[in-house]
């Protein structure tokens, strides 16, 4: 097992990963930038190296900076959270050079994954079902005609090494697709330093479920069932649950068979999300692959009783999964859990709230989890994401996932800078969410709802 | 107002120990706190603070402490603080732009790059960090005479760590 | 402002023993809050009290507001208070010694106890509070004129509640 | 269902019956002291009523003023708490006539359970066992002489209406029985007014374990397993789990059964709790019985994930056990949860530290469960009992619930006044508390090492 684990990130992921290490009786190396000098992670850890000036770039993805840090710590092994370095081939592959051993996948399989279309044709292989489109790279407007007429519009055409939305166009008809076609290269190729598109049928309402897996170093890989995180703003997920109300029992173990099988061949180690669309008939569409703990992890951990990050550090070291998961805990979720990103952002108009917390009073009591790095009189610097904390309540069914969730919104304090926790608290109350009727569109309808709500009271009340 | 009305104003809430003044001229503002809480200086401040104390064995400490348990509501200095020695004169500090191991001469055996009393140029090589298997010259930033080593030979640095004081020569 | 006038501002303030002062010219503004921390009622209180504000519907209100969803940095004025006019003189109050529903008269349609204007003595009863089917009478604890009655019939009343603003005599 | 309740009592326990109502959707009242004009309980409930100064008996305990409370707020129902008028028949009694639900037991069976001797015969009666004793009331030394001979030395006079420690003697050899009975008797009448005592066996190194009991208003009760309360401190409990390491899954059941018979008969309804103490050999003996929800309820609701609080409403509303609590969670406990109380009190001279709290960092994360009403500069009044906040930790087995428990302790951080933390974790990071290796005389023994090793150290630094 290893000794020292140096944690390459910060927030309330370093801060977790510190708990899952001080639960195994691993000693923790924190880094941190200039700007986060009097952060958690540093204060709980038990070393902690400065490794730069607050921008990102010049500290948490300085890769010297953050190998020298392990170097001089006697680190054995990085835990990389998620974000910043953590789907970072290179840095992966300078762990391995560097005899620090990465928690995660192999650096290649990191690569494969990060590929997109690599990805789908990798999936494709095992049966794992994809959204119709495009196999391979297209190359011009002409190609892409042809492939959306095989497909059938709509249709949409993604950055092959993309992300959060850039390189992305959705084609309703032939009319638009050249122009469309053209604009995306281009922003792949800004973005992204490659222009490379890929087409695939687009789903006008579309359900974001994903699964999470976990692989040992012995060629096995589980699925431990799916979160839906179709609560979407801008593609920035904003709410999760688990279990998703649209899968079934059966769909739940057909596609953790068929990704335990497809993983397995791919090589796939440590803990991974497959991320999949589901259409309008209820079937899953692969979309792409995180091979790294997510944000939402904790809903899985709340209805599996499985601690993810422990597991992660447990089958870096070589564990078996057959040892660490017992097999009763492998199928049977038990209850549901519901997530709510708290974000240092303003409820309504989602502008950034830099600043410092006058007060930081977190709910507790029976089915309240908190995960935050967060406290009275911290500082929320600028310079990185804005979330602030998760609240996460599991309860034996939804209805009463939900119900404690409300009454922990409302126990849930912040003063001194904006929070996203009135926003969750009117998602909460609405009753197409209650009743499970949402999309990947949920919050734009929400959001227009909302503001239309203002408008007839200010007219009622002029 | 000028730097002497100025100091004669501080000293004024000084001696009427006044903790917090505000003054904005632009159509007046004023905001007045006395004393009392002046004791409890970081008064608010000493919610949380306190127990942001570099609890943790900072770097320079590569001998780990045990876990930091305790509550300590240690010294709220900077943690790189913890290395300076007590400064009377305002010294120039030559800080560590990388993190690595900190070598005080080009090799093994050879002399040290300097020590104190030697008068260093901006520019001047004064040590090497080591990080990634990589020697990084570190080149002096001011001119002047080197006061103190701060770092001791094949010691670990983390960013921004003080290396060397310096009496500056203007 | 110039300087001679700050600084005699400032003697002023601790001459009355205010512990914090803004002002705003432009529409005017001013915040003062008086005596050290010793008078402290809401001082520090802005950390969390503001939090701890009595955003619930205290028993005064007994039609019931809404869930206080809301962080309310209410008033910081305690509870009971609420009820309590502006009083620019020093009047004696005459406070519940229970929980109860409040009536001003013996019995229904019967006259009020007291009227504003009254002279009362110590002793005399002012109210009847009535708790758990029992009519208690609430005798004035002091002797003076009734300046305002601060309850109203048929009210319900918590412990400590002001039922009475009295002009005492001496 | 009710639509209003009143929570007769403060601190977190007030709290925790806030949180189940709001997740049930029903209005709370709170009543508070004037010490507690700030406290969580009036922050968080819909309406809150002052009812007296801040002592207790003028306040919390004064039947007059919290009835009168309810009555003007209109409230249907009442939660004692624990503590306070929990116990109390004639305040049950007082809520009988007012017309409003007391949530709890009826006042007969409270009284019935409140007396000790009627308390055992009851129990004996079905068969549940007890410590061999005598039956009925001692009247005189020379009975008592009697008995013992025929129990057997060593044996214990307790005062029937007795509890705390007072009116209790062990009397180990003839010689001592005339002077201990004469004592005990006496301090008996002094303190509870009723010198009436009698005499049980006594048991050198018992273990304290208990079992939470529900039961419906339709005649049914169930058992919910047990909890070990062996870490006590002069009968106060310090730290409490579930499962107990020493009861097996037969003796659970067992006793579990006889339980629902008994209390069945009895007419027992809403939660309760039944004290045993564990001889040397592994067996159970009755106690006591508590007629209300317990401090340690929190380590039940972890392993069986079942909300005690919201099932005391639900079942004092007239809900059936079976509707409530499905058959599958009833059997089968999952993992192992420890609490720790964190008092405000000195963690070695044990002496109660009122004041106010500068810093209140609270532990978070998977596993970690917080019930508190204390804030970061709220202030603990000096007039009620030391309880500031409970630490819960689940985990999948004991081992894991005690190192999240150890992580936890690490970042609970308290300033400005004294808590039991620092002594949590000593206990934590014993041996013979990890191996379970301890009964009610641990804490003795315990501390009497810790005052060893620091006589230690001063010799070696001296």
């Amino acid at each position: 097992m290893f000794k020292k684990i140096l944690i390459a990130n910060r927030g309330e992921i370093a801060l977790r990963v510190i708990c899952a290490c001080k639960e195994l009786g691993i000693k923790t190396v924190a880094v941190y930038s200039d700007a986060d000098r009097n952060s958690l992670h540093v204060r709980f850890a038990d070393e902690a190296v400065c490794i730069g000036p607050p921008r990102s770039s010049e500290s948490y993805l300085n890769i010297p900076a953050v190998i020298s840090a392990a170097e001089i710590t006697n680190t054995d092994a990085i835990h990389p959270g998620y974000g910043l370095l953590s789907e970072n081939a290179n840095f992966a592959e300078v762990c391995e050079t560097s005899d620090i051993k990465f928690i995660g996948p192999p650096p290649e399989v990191i690569r494969l994954m990060g590929e997109k279309e690599k990805a789908r044709q990798a999936m494709k292989r095992t049966n794992v079902p994809i959204l119709p489109g495009s196999e391979g790279v297209i190359a011009t407007a002409e190609e892409a005609k042809e492939w959306a007429i095989q497909i059938g519009y709509p249709v949409i055409v993604k950055a092959s090494a993309g992300g959060g939305g850039r390189g992305m166009r959705v084609i309703r008809a032939e009319t638009e697709l050249e122009g469309s076609f053209n604009s995306a290269q281009a922003e792949a190729a800004a973005a992204f330093g490659n222009g490379n598109l890929y087409m695939e049928k687009f789903i006008e309402q579309p359900r974001h479920i994903e699964f999470q897996v976990l692989g040992d170093l012995h060629g096995k890989v589980i699925s431990l069932g799916e979160r839906e995180c179709s609560i979407q703003r801008r593609h920035q997920k904003l709410l999760e649950e688990s279990p998703s109300t649209q899968v079934t029992e059966e769909l739940r173990q057909q596609i953790g068979k068929k990704l335990s099988e497809c993983l397995a061949q791919i090589g796939y180690v440590n803990a991974g999300t497959v991320e999949f669309l589901m259409d309008e008939d209820g079937s899953l569409h692969f979309i792409e692959m995180n091979t790294r703990i997510q944000v939402e992890h904790p809903v899985t951990e709340m209805v599996t009783g499985i601690d993810l990050v422990k597991s992660q550090i447990l089958l870096a070291a070589g564990a078996k999964l057959g040892d660490i998961i017992p097999r009763l805990d492998r199928k049977g979720q038990r209850g549901h859990a519901i997530e709510c990103r708290i974000n240092a952002e303003h409820p309504e108009k989602f502008t950034p709230s830099a600043g410092k917390i006058k007060t930081f009073h977190v709910p507790g009591g029976l089915g309240i989890r908190v995960d935050t790095a967060a406290y009275a009189e911290g500082v929320i610097p600028p310079y990185y994401d804005s979330l602030i904390a998760k609240l996460i309540s599991h309860g034996r069914d939804r209805d009463e996932a939900i119900m404690r969730m409300r009454r922990a919104l409302e126990m849930f304090i912040v003063e001194g800078i904006h929070t996203t926790i009135p926003l969750h608290r009117r998602i909460m109350a609405d009753p197409d969410f209650q009743a499970g009727r949402f999309d990947t569109k949920y919050m734009e309808r929400f959001l227009a709802k909302l503001q239309e709500e203002r408008v007839q009271l200010t007219a009622v009340s002029a | 107002m000028n730097q002497k009305e100025l100091k004669e104003l501080i000293e004024f809430l000084i001696e009427k120990d006044i903790s917090e003044f505000e003054l904005e001229r632009g159509d007046v503002k004023v905001r007045i706190k006395r004393g009392s809480e002046a004791a409890a200086a970081p008064s608010v401040v000493s919610v949380m603070p306190q127990m942001m104390a570099p609890a943790p064995a900072q770097v320079s400490a590569a001998h780990p402490q045990p876990a930091p348990a305790q509550t300590a509501p240690s010294a709220s200095a900077p943690p790189a603080a913890a290395v300076v020695p007590a400064v009377e004169e305002e010294l120039h500090m030559v800080k560590s732009p990388i993190v690595g191991t900190f070598y005080e001469s080009p090799a093994p055996g050879a002399p040290a790059f300097v020590k104190p009393g030697d008068q260093v140029q901006a520019g001047q090589t004064l040590c090497i960090i080591e990080a990634m298997k990589l020697m990084n010259e570190i080149e002096s930033d001011a001119t002047g005479e080197i006061v103190k080593i701060l770092a001791s030979n094949g010691q670990p640095v983390e960013y921004g760590q003080p290396l060397f004081a310096l009496r500056a020569r203007k």
